[in-house]
């Protein structure tokens, strides 16, 4: 079913947790609601979203709040849903979904990897792509790389060009 | 118990199958070897399988090359390349000199000498972006279809990393500095360039004198605001100073504001605050010295670079290395160098100038005073004030241009061009006719 | 007379070997480093450790123009670098409504179906390596010589092509193309049926493969599996059809599923098997799209300036290995804002840890085989 | 002037200098064999998967064939790189017994020559209990693999001898059991005993289709013992990378390879003696010829016949390696198990039955 019914069925099971915003088929959810809107999504009869298609983090910079994308998809009732979370980023927190959607597991490590963004109730938070030591979540905007990662030069010197 | 024996028997059948198979491989080999065996058989190949002729091929990935002559400077192949593995510098000549840049191949005139345009094989991705928008065609990868000018050259393999930068423009002397390069060559050569004591237009970009209706004395010259050396402090600068040039403001207003925009982006360094206040009160633009003052000349090894021959450069180098090593003065290495050059008896009249080249004499030649004179280009549409009508005002001015219509009909195609538009708004049309008005 | 001496079991400690399996290991298919708790040749736990060919490409792309990024994605997933591009080209017609022409449609199919051929090629080739059979693999890769001579003629590149442009194809097909690609598809066709008579139905392959490493369907949809190995569980998903894109609604084709024929469903061999069926599906559509290709003008909708509206979209591709998605946020300039690439090597890999614990080492080898995993996409 | 000659030629007859002559003998043989061998199977597996293999390398400019058999000289520079090549010892192995491990493997193969006739004369003793010495002879390599694998000091290598240890051992006793079948027809140990009974009735693979079936149970596990496909498990390329033989380089490493072929070669060898009539020229068997015809027998003919049965064996053991995967240990176990013993055991009270008729 399109994305009207979905929302009118989201309407129904958790009043005021969610909000769009203008026509785009995605909803808004705070942190603090996501646990319940999540197991809502999963074990829904008529939703049965059981597939996590992508989860992305990112950084627009101008309202200086971090944000995870989530792409949803249910196999049986074929349809969609974007659903987008904002967070502050001094603490950036967001409830871990690894458990209910174990492919989150390893997109959530990568979105903390490359973002900074703490899942709490992950079952292992660690960088997944880059070394563990690492300092500073690259993706960031704001973010400045540093010139030598353990002794090794980062920058690229390209003295013989000139 | 069945099943135990039927397994055997399942096993053994496909065993059988299998080793069947590999013996007819190996039986008839004749036709089946798929093998290119490299030094003897060159790719491509006729069709023993699919490869094919040389002049099949719809395009080539192998290395970058570029008919140099054909090359207008524009600048396209540099922005395309996803790697920044293009350099390219061109020298402008100054307005009004009678320097004729030269004629590409399908006749376009060329408008500035290219000094270097050299491609970094080592950075190239071979993803060919850079040859689409080449307004010439005169970059492509060497080999099929365009192996009729270069046949396929695969192996182009080096020891040392300076090899792999192809160097394809190389202006000759004389040519530079009849465009009025010398500050380009002393740059190159790591020296200062000249104090100029006449207003030089300096060497990159062509100074941005505002063509406001009404010239103020002094026209202040954005090149002032190099002297501060952090780069995000000078971009805010530039950007302030070019908006409050562009409203029209004398010196004073320009200087309050860009202190204005560098206060609200919190970059108020003191060392801005001296070049401004360097730029209020002295009314002609007083070229700030150099950020960092370059030591004594020293003999540079890369001006060797220049010389053709592999050998001759190779020698010059070493007996340079050590002499240099010994800590001997520029004039001294070069004699040696020559001495050395003359008993290998390597040493042209050519290579002797480069080798003088080492210890420059003062230069003797005197910059040729520029006339700025407001002649009729694209800059005439800065006036526009709003940014998507003048991008489009000047697409159609340059299409225009290069038909070679006249003034007018130029104005005139802007003109149709904004209203199909509906972008001509009343000031603009005021604007195009004051330039075409007075012109006509 | 010293009596017999008694071992008592609990004092003999026998303790797990912590081993690891890469990063430089000849059957990890890249620089994938497991780390492996085994007791005896019983593996207990996996713990997949990736990131040693994490190359920035989501930071790369936030500098790059929207049409300079077209050989970045190549770089992901250099086996079937033809599906990374149209994955992202379909994505940007998304986001930005270009219309493709029908032509650029059919050339697109024709190329992914051959690159899909050449990826399986390679995945079925490494698999048999892993299980120990040297010839099939020289045979599927010289094979695969021939479909990259084909693209070569095409575009000039063998592996890393920059074909597949936002709004189209960077060159038409060339005038011997389509004869080559028939002559290809007639040799071909052949050669499947020797890679089944030497492999497919050989006992060892069976007995190493049958039965191991099965992967239920639920499990896989919940850690995102998709592609060959969500098919070999039995799942009918494949983006081709089911959000049909491009020009395969008007080409038909079946979608091959694992049905345990010599094991259980969703075993490594059905895996194996799913690849290979889908392979002789690629050749059937090729047939169909080479008969059928009309002509056009094949950069007509290629924007001179990339430039999307501000807003972001996300979209799927069926690749080789499974289903590719990104999501791209843009606000209007020629850059993007954030490009992700959820990659589909990415989430089968995961599912590493939980269906190959218990199993020993050479069918850890064997499982990792049948996921085909290739560390480009999924270190980015 | 004859002192020296008399000097010579009794040093050379007296008992120290024989054994040293054959010790010289059999080295040369098994070097040859390496030699030839490598270059054999590198052609073989080329030719086998649509490539050419070696092409480039040649002898004094010599290439060999244009078409398909060149590259000649490929294993003389092989064996001359890994001869020059630095012998890495890596520090935290156990130095001595990494040295001692290869020597040991070299011994096994090599004392077991002793007991392998290479034609009715050219035998270096004739044992009277020749059988019996071989199969001895052939596990002492196991010693030398288990201390290699422990002594490299390196996970995977560890893995690679105790699985290879398992393997051998247990492959021995069908190998053990369908030989025995063997003797029991032929009656007696001495290998020139059992070609003497194959001249007189029949090549033994002929004898009854049990004996026909132990051949099939004896290379089988003939090729098992050897480590090669479908058994190579302990040197497995894609689990253990070389098993055993991983941290060893240059030198050592060709010894081990020099053993593995000269393993080959003695076990192809034993088949062709015991199931397939030695150096018995096949027309000898069929007996159609009239007598006087030339049947090629005598010795020399007989070092021919045997070598070429050998060599025959050889191929398909290298034909099996380049069509089958590889097999798991507990299917390795398996067929070892449930499968070759059980068919050697009653092999073995048929053939018993079948004597008695």
């Amino acid at each position: 079913m399109d994305f009207a019914n979905i929302k009118k069925v989201l309407d129904v099971r958790c009043p005021d947790l969610i909000d769009t915003d203008g026509d785009r088929p995605s909803i808004m959810v705070k942190p603090e609601s996501w646990g319940i809107v999540s197991n809502l999504l999963k074990t829904d009869p008529d939703l049965t979203f059981d597939s996590l298609m992508c989860l992305s983090g990112f950084d627009l910079v101008e309202d200086d709040h971090l944000g995870v994308a989530y792409h949803f998809y249910s196999m049986d009732k074929r349809h969609d849903l974007e659903v987008i979370i904002r967070t502050p980023k001094e603490n950036p927190s967001i409830p871990s979904i690894a458990n209910i959607w174990r492919a989150a597991d390893w997109h959530e490590r990568e979105a903390y990897d490359m973002y900074g963004i703490i899942f709490e109730g992950h079952p292992d938070l660690k960088r997944i792509l880059l070394p563990d030591d690492w300092e500073g979540f690259p993706l960031r905007k704001d973010y400045v790389q540093a010139d030598t990662y353990q002794g090794i030069i980062i920058k690229k010197d390209k003295t013989y060009w000139k | 118990m069945s099943e135990y024996f039927a397994n055997i028997f399942y096993g053994l059948k496909s065993f059988a199958e299998g080793l069947q198979l590999t013996m007819r491989h190996f039986r008839n080999r004749k036709d089946l070897v798929a093998t290119l065996q490299y030094p003897h058989e060159k790719w491509p190949i006729e069709d023993r399988h699919i490869g094919f002729p040389l002049e099949e091929y719809n395009i080539i990935r192998s290395r970058l090359n570029v008919d140099i002559d054909d090359c207008i400077g524009c600048l396209q192949c540099e922005r395309a390349c996803p790697v920044d593995c293009i350099k390219i510098e061109t020298i402008k000549p100054p307005k009004g000199s009678d320097f004729d840049c030269g004629i590409t191949s399908n006749g376009t005139k060329m408008k500035m000498l290219v000094a270097r345009f050299s491609i970094d094989m080592t950075e190239c991705m071979f993803c060919n972006l850079c040859t689409f928008p080449c307004p010439e065609d005169c970059i492509y990868m060497v080999g099929g279809p365009n192996s009729s000018k270069h046949e396929i050259e695969y192996e182009y393999a080096s020891r040392d990393r300076e090899s792999l930068i192809f160097q394809f423009a190389n202006p000759s002397e004389s040519d530079v500095l009849a465009v009025g390069g010398e500050n380009y060559l002393r740059a190159k050569a790591g020296l200062p360039p000249l104090a100029p004591e006449v207003p030089v237009k300096p060497v990159e970009t062509v100074s941005t004198a505002t063509e406001k209706p009404t010239p103020t004395a002094g026209e202040p010259d954005v090149k002032v605001l190099n002297g501060i050396t952090d780069r995000m402090v000078r971009a805010t600068a530039k950007k302030a100073f070019m908006a409050a040039a562009r409203g029209g403001s004398d010196l004073a207003a320009i200087a309050k504001s860009i202190q204005a925009a560098l206060e609200e982006a919190g970059k108020f360094t003191d060392e801005a605050k001296a070049v401004l206040d360097s730029l209020a009160v002295t009314q002609t633009p007083t070229p700030v010295t150099v950020n960092e003052v370059s030591s004594e000349a020293k003999p540079d090894i890369k001006t060797l670079n220049v010389l053709e021959d592999k050998m001759v450069r190779g020698m010059a180098k070493k007996i340079f290395m050590a002499e240099s090593r010994g800590g001997k003065s520029a004039s001294e290495m070069v004699d040696a160098i020559l001495a050395g050059l003359k008993e290998a008896d390597k040493l042209t009249p050519e290579t002797e100038a480069v080798v003088r080249q080492l210890a420059p004499e003062v230069p003797v030649s005197t910059p040729k005073p520029s006339a700025p004179v407001t002649d009729f280009n694209v800059k005439v549409l800065n006036g526009i004030e709003d940014r998507m009508t003048r991008g489009l005002a000047k697409k159609a001015f340059m299409a225009a241009q290069r038909e070679g219509k006249s003034a007018s009909e130029i104005i005139q195609t802007v003109q149709t061009a904004l209203s199909e538009a509906d972008k001509l708004t009343d000031d603009v049309k005021t604007l195009l006719l004051s330039i075409g008005g007075d012109k006509a | 007379m010293s009596t017999k001496p008694h071992i008592d079991q609990s004092l003999v400690k026998t303790e797990e070997m912590v081993l690891n399996m890469g990063p430089q290991h000849p059957s990890t298919h890249g620089v994938l480093r497991l780390k492996i708790h085994t007791d005896g040749e019983v593996v207990s736990k996996i713990e997949p450790i990736i990131g040693y060919l994490h190359r920035c490409f989501e930071k790369h792309c936030e500098h790059l123009g929207y049409e300079q990024i077209v050989p970045f994605t190549d770089r992901c997933d250099y086996i079937a670098s033809m599906h990374m591009n149209h994955g992202y080209a379909l994505a940007m017609e998304r986001l930005m409504g270009i219309e493709v022409p029908p032509r650029v449609e059919y050339i697109r199919v024709i190329v992914g179906e051959l690159q899909r051929i050449a990826s399986h090629l390679v995945a079925l080739g490494t698999f048999g390596l892993d299980i120990g059979a040297i010839t099939p693999f020289t045979w599927m890769i010289r094979d695969r010589e021939r479909i990259l001579d084909l693209f070569e003629n095409l575009c000039g590149a063998r592996l890393l092509y920059n074909y597949i442009w936002v709004g189209g194809v960077s060159h038409d097909l060339p005038e011997k193309f389509i004869r080559r690609t028939k002559e290809f598809i007639d040799y071909f066709t052949p050669q499947m049926d020797e890679f089944d008579q030497l492999l497919t139905f050989n006992k060892i392959f069976i007995e190493r493969t049958a039965d191991v490493g099965i992967l239920p369907p639920d499990v896989a949809i919940n850690y995102g599996v998709t592609g060959p190995s969500l098919r070999g569980s039995g799942v009918k998903w494949d983006l081709r059809k089911d959000e049909a894109y491009s020009a395969y609604p008007e080409l038909e084709f079946d979608v091959p599923v694992g049905t345990g024929k010599m094991g259980s469903v969703g075993d490594c061999w059905d895996r194996y098997w799913v690849r290979m069926l889908e392979m002789r599906e690629s050749v059937r559509i090729i047939d169909q799209a080479l008969k059928s290709i009309p002509d056009g003008d094949v950069r007509a909708a290629v924007p001179k300036k990339v430039r999307p509206p501000k807003g972001s979209v996300y979209s799927r591709f069926e690749t080789a290995r499974g289903e590719i998605g990104y999501y791209i946020i843009s606000d209007g300039k020629n850059i993007p804002v954030r490009l992700k690439m959820r990659s589909p090597a990415f989430c089968n890999l995961s599912v590493i840890s939980e269906i190959a614990e218990g199993w020993m080492i050479s069918d850890l080898i064997a499982i990792l085989g049948s996921l085909d995993i290739v560390l480009g996409e999924i270190d980015r | 002037m004859n002192g020296i000659w008399a000097s010579t030629l009794d040093i050379l007859t007296s008992y120290g200098s024989m054994i040293s002559l054959a010790g010289v003998g059999i080295f040369l043989i098994m070097a040859v064999n390496a030699l030839v061998a490598v270059y054999f199977e590198r052609k073989v597996s080329a030719f086998m998967q649509d490539r050419l293999g070696p092409m480039e390398v040649g002898i004094f400019g010599f290439k060999g064939g244009k078409k398909f058999w060149g590259g000649i000289g490929q294993t003389i520079a092989d064996t001359v790189k890994l001869l020059t090549k630095e012998d890495i010892l890596p520090d935290s192995a156990d130095k001595k017994l990494m040295i001692l491990a290869p020597f040991i493997i070299f011994i096994g193969a090599f004392v077991t020559f002793i007991g392998v006739p290479f034609s009715s004369v050219l035998l270096v003793s004739n044992f009277n209990i020749g059988i019996f010495y071989i199969i001895a002879m052939s596990s002492v390599g196991v010693v030398g693999i288990i201390l290699a694998g422990w002594a490299s000091n390196n996970k995977w290598s560890l893995y690679g001898s105790l699985r290879s240890a398992a393997q051998i051992i247990s492959y021995e006793i069908p190998a053990g059991l369908s030989l025995i079948l063997v003797v029991l027809v032929a009656g007696s140990l001495n290998i020139h005993d059992i070609v003497g009974w194959q001249a007189d009735h029949r090549w033994f693979i002929f004898h009854s289709p049990m004996a026909f079936l132990a051949f099939f149970v004896y290379f089988i596990s003939g090729v098992a013992e050897t480590n090669r496909t479908p058994f190579d498990i302990p040197e497995a390329e894609s689990e253990l990378v070389a098993g055993w033989m991983t941290e060893y380089s240059g030198f050592r490493w060709a010894l081990f390879f020099l053993s593995e072929y000269a393993n080959m070669l003695i076990v192809c060898i034993l088949t062709a003696v015991v199931f397939l009539g030695g150096w018995l020229s096949p027309m000898a068997m069929f007996n159609i010829f009239p007598e006087s015809w030339l049947i090629f027998d005598g010795i020399w003919w007989g070092a021919f016949w045997i070598m070429f049965k050998a060599i025959f064996l050889i191929f398909v053991m290298m034909w099996f390696r380049w069509t089958f995967p590889r097999l798991r240990v507990d299917q390795l176990m398996y067929l070892c198990w449930k499968v070759l013993i059980p068919f050697a055991l009653v092999n073995l009270v048929l053939v018993s039955i079948w004597e008695l008729l």
